[in-house]
């Protein structure tokens, strides 16, 4: 029978240092093949010495930690969280098995990953980006700094968030990342991103050509640049992006490959005066 | 403008902190520290030219402005491009002659940026290589039960890796790097087609970075809508961006509450239809990513 | 300018093709050909004045951007307003010297192209009422089982109705049309009250194309909304039409989606409500449209 | 028993010829009377040839197409396709005679017609005329050029898409357009097109006055247009185009009158004053 | 600029119709006359300078754009601001020879404007608190069953409430406050510390009255957002609010057809979502409004 | 049995009669203890003396309108034309007494007093005041001409509209003001509300700093206003908003305190330099 009174609780001081340990280590020992084993055992490892005094059953306890683990470190905070609690369910004798706790893992991490990645990675520091490359005109460093202070401020208090929250609420903290409320908000996240990367495109991407027509009496008869910002402004540089999203999500041409193409596409025009920087000499 | 030993080796230190599997953690190390925007303020105040500095940020960052990393796949690695990139194309600028805030000068920093990119993948690939041996040292301690030697070997050992693949090359290259590049100066004249292509191809490279970001977005034909939209604000309207984000959040609420009232349609309803679709990590698409 | 038997005659030709019960088809004869913007450029191309034919063809598409036709029922006939109107303004704003991009030359060929307007709808009655003839062929062939006939009658036949109703008019009011356009130069001074009254109808004449196509648009006041919105995007903010047409389509998709969401209250709630209601074809204000 | 290796079935060769003779005849022969009802019969000849080798079941198979039709030749397209699947069910035995041909024909005409006549010529075809005015500035031919090359791929794969819809799956391909999914579609485009025609007006037409009231110094108190801007910018024109939709709509007025109204309106303006186009002697 | 004492009579009149409590009704009195945009058009045509007067309601307008009195609470009464503040304020910016149309005046106005406003609820009270005797009197006549004399409790003798608490107090206090303000003129250098003092704050003066609005209807911080776009429109494309309010209404349009089809998850849904919460009179934060 | 023949009913004119008095009536004699109750019994007065020809039930009905009543005047014209209906049903014999009748004023008084405050004081004059602004510029009386003819029609008309939906549904009226189309409404109207008081904002008010800094050579190296523009166009005023937003709803700093701080705020900044109003000596 399990007494109330010894049941083990996490103090908040461990639960901090474990996350700071995630926070600051998720990724230091990746390779290939661990990739965030380790970053996780190093994290983990506060709440087992908190959980178990003795040795062996930490030694015990962090067999479960071993097996591979790689997710976005950023929204991957939540699993962290979780087993923290599952770790302190399974000190106060529930019956919890390191294979539970694998399986939730294991299941998890996937899904997490993904979002994760297009979220963050993918969205998020995009939007992020852009405006501080907004604030940046004339080698203002405006820009970097609301860049560094805003990102650190929320990827450090959204970390600890979710990972407190998954040492709350356990299994169901994740519900609110793939649910009905998580593909919501990610639909409008992602209504935000294309918007701002659209604007980010305007603003900081001009391609434009060079090419001028002349009459006979010498005079422009047309102004190809000109023509195209009267059917839309920016059109060429929308052109060029799209063809190298075409290239790159119809055609499976890699980034690589799609700039060395941009490369051809530029000699070939500077070739035949389309494009021309227009460089003092 | 030439760079000393020591200028050098506080890029390589950097260079550490922010390359992937970054000693400074994921969020500061390589999202804040990595980002060329902040490697332009960093080198920036490095090389005493704050104003260059951000100028090379800014064009190279338009260029990487979406680096997706699934599964630990590094197509192009951010210390490379902000730490011996920048550097270099602040040499190159300055030799040159161009005005650091023309469009010129932007274009020429990408055209570096790109051309060391790839050097970056290369040493990103060697650090995790190396760090596997680390890790057996980690098996070991967890098989003796030495749990307390886990954390030298998550946050210890690792900064040999980087101290041979990043410090390193890092200080190496914008070292002898700088020398190069103002050489070349002499090499390639302005008016020629090899200079005029490469300013060319640098005024597009970040359609590139954009269109990767779009691939993410984009999964049917309507998704391209709001692209186009923010588009024309900022190019039609002038607005910045800032603005633009501003306008977008009204949209964005107005989506949020559209998906959140297809209440009768079951939870797969939005969700199929919803902005960027959640994969799993490492199955997407992974070596085209920059 | 004037206008040669020739040039006449090939004005001619495309009448045929682009009337109403069109030689062409539909799609690319009354809607394509006949359409005064594509008109203008094919009667700039046969007169030798593109500009000017583009900009009449221009002037007078916007009085007709909305010639919905439902059951047959045609206000104002393409070929007339095409070919007959836009040549006769070509002439008559090269005669009175106008410059052919002012906006006076747009006006005077807006109320030109009224005044030939309903010329075309006699003319496509005429043309329907004599294919009455080729059908009676049609209805004996059916009976004598002599299908094969039916291809002619559909096809080779109708000619003969345009020749009458389309091909001679249009040769022969366009070529002595222009003649009379001419004389009127003298008869009518430009700071009259006739013509000051002429430019400011042709002025005004667009917004009742415009009007038609609200009252197919609007059902209730808030229709009005979206439709101001475009004005004051194009107005204030001096978006051009690709760049409304992006922002309207944000909105579209919004649309879209709030009535795909509208799960629970049966298909006639959401008909109810959007944009324009079907109706059976012809029983609405038929003879009302343009 | 129907033998399924003796089974009818249409090639495609012969749906395409089919589809084309509707495309190009639709209208041909129109009368007030019959209307595309020698149009339709024209389209299903290939197919009636085709599936009776018989001249005499061609011809009897022929007497469903005589009676009236009439409908938007466009979206039309979609009925001549279903009743090609009919006919071809028919010739394979299928119990479906002229009758419930004519039933299905006579039941779709009519929506189809109203619903085409407003998106097609009342939406679709006044936006590109809009996008393509935009593109004529300085009398280029742009924008006649770009109609034509849109419009035709739009309206030739459209109504083909359509006619082969039709033919696969029958009676069930009208759903999409008259089932919430075309209410749908509808309202997203009459959104696009209200806003385009307003961006037409605004762009296109420009109603102004010149009234101007001159203080006892001869100095201008009053520029009526520049006060009606500041209220509104274009707030003229809107009132005109209103006028005359009032007029139209609640008014029953026809736009022949309606012109004539404007006739009368434009001579009283410049009558008094408020209208002067402004023209050079 | 002086003020007479048939002038300061007619504004005296004016403040009983408007003042709360108010003899002309709430929709004609206080929602009309008492605004300071009508009460600047009614100071101007009585004080003989229409565009200084409206020039000054304009300005103060802005600071009580937002006039929510819930359960007769009354934190800044009309009278005192139309028609005592913008007398003061117009023989003020006259004594200081400002251009009435530059921001300076404006924001002289708006100081002197919410000085005066205190002034205002006081009288409020007092007209309410003498009320009671009227009602008094219609209670009495109530019990003897004197229904008739209802008619002149309501209408009738609160216009004794006012003759002492509106009219004369305010024919005081414009009459003699005119002469006083014209001598502040020399008392107070227009660069020194306080009169750029009071300046500035007049200019941020209407953001109380936007903050005391943004607190109606903000209940989330998604609820900013359209503020926000609302700001984006006006600041940064210039869109005048006539356009912008266009363009809020397909927002709007939008927002209603959202709420419309949130239709399975019952009443209370939308409700605590939607903009404005309704609360009960007098239970709201009472004593903060303006 | 009742009989049908004998049924009373309000004619229109004394249903009119008791709206104009509840429309310039419903506050003239206003005390904080009773507030609308004697506007509430003179619109009833005339009701009253219809239904009931005796004196002595008149004053018997009166009393059911001598308990307080306070409401929002526009909105709560409803509720007056609802009593007018109870009122004439009960003279009618049926059975309503005069607590039914306060238990219906006591139940609509509240939130339509809460809905009405905030949906006609805090939103539509608002945005009615906002545009009229927008017309006031160089000091014409249009913008206020407007709001007068406007508001009074609105208002007019819209009470008119309200009493006699009263007196025509009853109870039932309401539920278009407090239900889900209610609701739906409400929404609506505060996104019109937030738009243009933001528009407001940015149309009449600009907080700016004159802060700038010289450099060695007496060159300006930083406008500060210039750079806060670059961030977001008017970033001050909304800055000084929010901030007097954050003191009233988070601090619940009062509004005259709020005004206050902005003096000591003005004070200060003008002490160091941030404000100048830059007046002519
Ligand atoms: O894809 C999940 C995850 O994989 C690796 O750990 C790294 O590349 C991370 O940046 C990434 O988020
Ligand atoms: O209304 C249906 C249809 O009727 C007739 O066939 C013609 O007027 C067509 O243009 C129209 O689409
Ligand atoms: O709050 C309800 C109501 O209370 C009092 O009667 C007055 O202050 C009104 O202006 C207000 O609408």
């Amino acid at each position: 029978m399990e007494n109330t009174n010894n049941l083990k609780k996490l103090d908040k001081k461990t639960l901090t240092n474990s996350f700071h340990r995630w926070f600051w280590g998720a990724l230091t020992c990746f390779s290939q093949e661990h990739m965030q084993t380790f970053g996780y055992m190093a994290s983990m490892l506060p709440i087992l010495r908190k959980l178990y005094p003795e040795h062996k059953d930490q030694v015990k306890a962090i067999k479960a930690y071993t097996a591979f683990f790689n997710t976005n470190p950023m929204l991957g905070s939540v699993i962290v969280g979780i087993t923290a609690s599952m770790e302190q369910a399974r000190a106060n004798g529930k019956e919890i098995d390191g294979e539970t706790i694998n399986d939730m893992r294991a299941g998890l991490m996937g899904p997490i990953a993904g979002i994760g990645d297009s979220l963050i990675d993918g969205t998020l520091i995009p939007i992020l980006l852009g405006i501080s490359l907004g604030m940046s005109t004339g080698g203002s460093p405006l820009g970097a700094i609301f860049y560094i202070v805003a990102w650190i401020l929320i990827a450090y208090f959204g970390q600890r968030f979710l990972y407190f929250r998954g040492y709350k609420f356990g299994d169901q903290a994740v519900s609110f990342l793939v649910g009905k409320q998580g593909a919501a908000v990610r639909r409008a996240i992602s209504i935000v991103g294309s918007m701002v990367v659209g604007g980010v495109l305007a603003s900081w991407v001009n391609v434009t050509t060079s090419l001028k027509l002349y009459g006979s009496n010498g005079k422009v008869f047309l102004n190809l640049q000109d023509k195209l910002n009267s059917i839309f402004p920016g059109l060429l540089t929308v052109v060029v992006t799209l063809f190298c999203w075409w290239l790159m999500t119809k055609r499976h041409v890699s980034a690589i490959w799609t700039m060395l193409i941009l490369v051809v596409i530029s000699f070939i025009g500077v070739l035949v005066g389309f494009f021309n920087p227009g460089l003092s000499y | 403008m030439t760079i000393s030993w020591i200028q050098a080796a506080i890029l390589g230190l950097f260079a550490c902190l922010c390359s992937n599997s970054c000693m400074a953690g994921q969020a500061v190390g390589n999202y804040t520290i990595g980002r060329p925007l902040v490697g332009g303020l960093v080198c920036g105040i490095v090389l005493g030219n704050l104003k260059l500095g951000i100028a090379c940020g800014v064009a190279m960052q338009l260029v990487y402005i979406a680096l997706v990393t699934p599964g630990g796949t590094v197509s192009a690695d951010v210390r490379a491009i902000s730490y011996i990139g920048i550097p270099l194309a602040m040499v190159a600028i300055t030799s040159q002659g161009l005005n650091p805030l023309a469009g010129s000068a932007a274009n020429l920093a990408k055209s570096i940026g790109t051309l060391v990119g790839t050097v970056g993948t290369v040493l990103y690939y060697a650090v995790a290589t190396m760090n596997l041996v680390w890790q057996s040292f980690g098996w070991k301690d967890v098989h003796k039960g030495k749990l307390d030697k886990l954390t030298a070997v998550n946050f210890g050992w690792p900064w040999i890796s980087h101290a041979i693949f990043s410090f390193l090359p890092t200080m190496i290259l914008t070292y002898y790097g700088a020398t190069a590049v103002t050489a070349l100066r002499n090499a390639l004249p302005m008016d020629g087609i090899a200079m005029k292509t490469l300013f060319t191809v640098g005024g597009m490279l970040p359609c590139v970075g954009i269109a990767i970001l779009l691939r993410q977005i984009v999964n049917h034909a309507a998704d391209f809508i709001p692209f186009f939209v923010g588009f024309t604000l900022a190019a039609s309207l002038h607005l910045n961006l800032v603005s633009v984000t501003v306008v977008s959040l009204l949209f964005a609420v107005i989506m949020y509450e559209v998906e959140m009232s297809k209440g009768s349609q079951g939870p797969q309803g939005p969700q199929g239809k919803s902005g960027p679709v959640p994969e799993a990590a490492g199955t997407d698409s992974e070596e085209e990513d920059i």
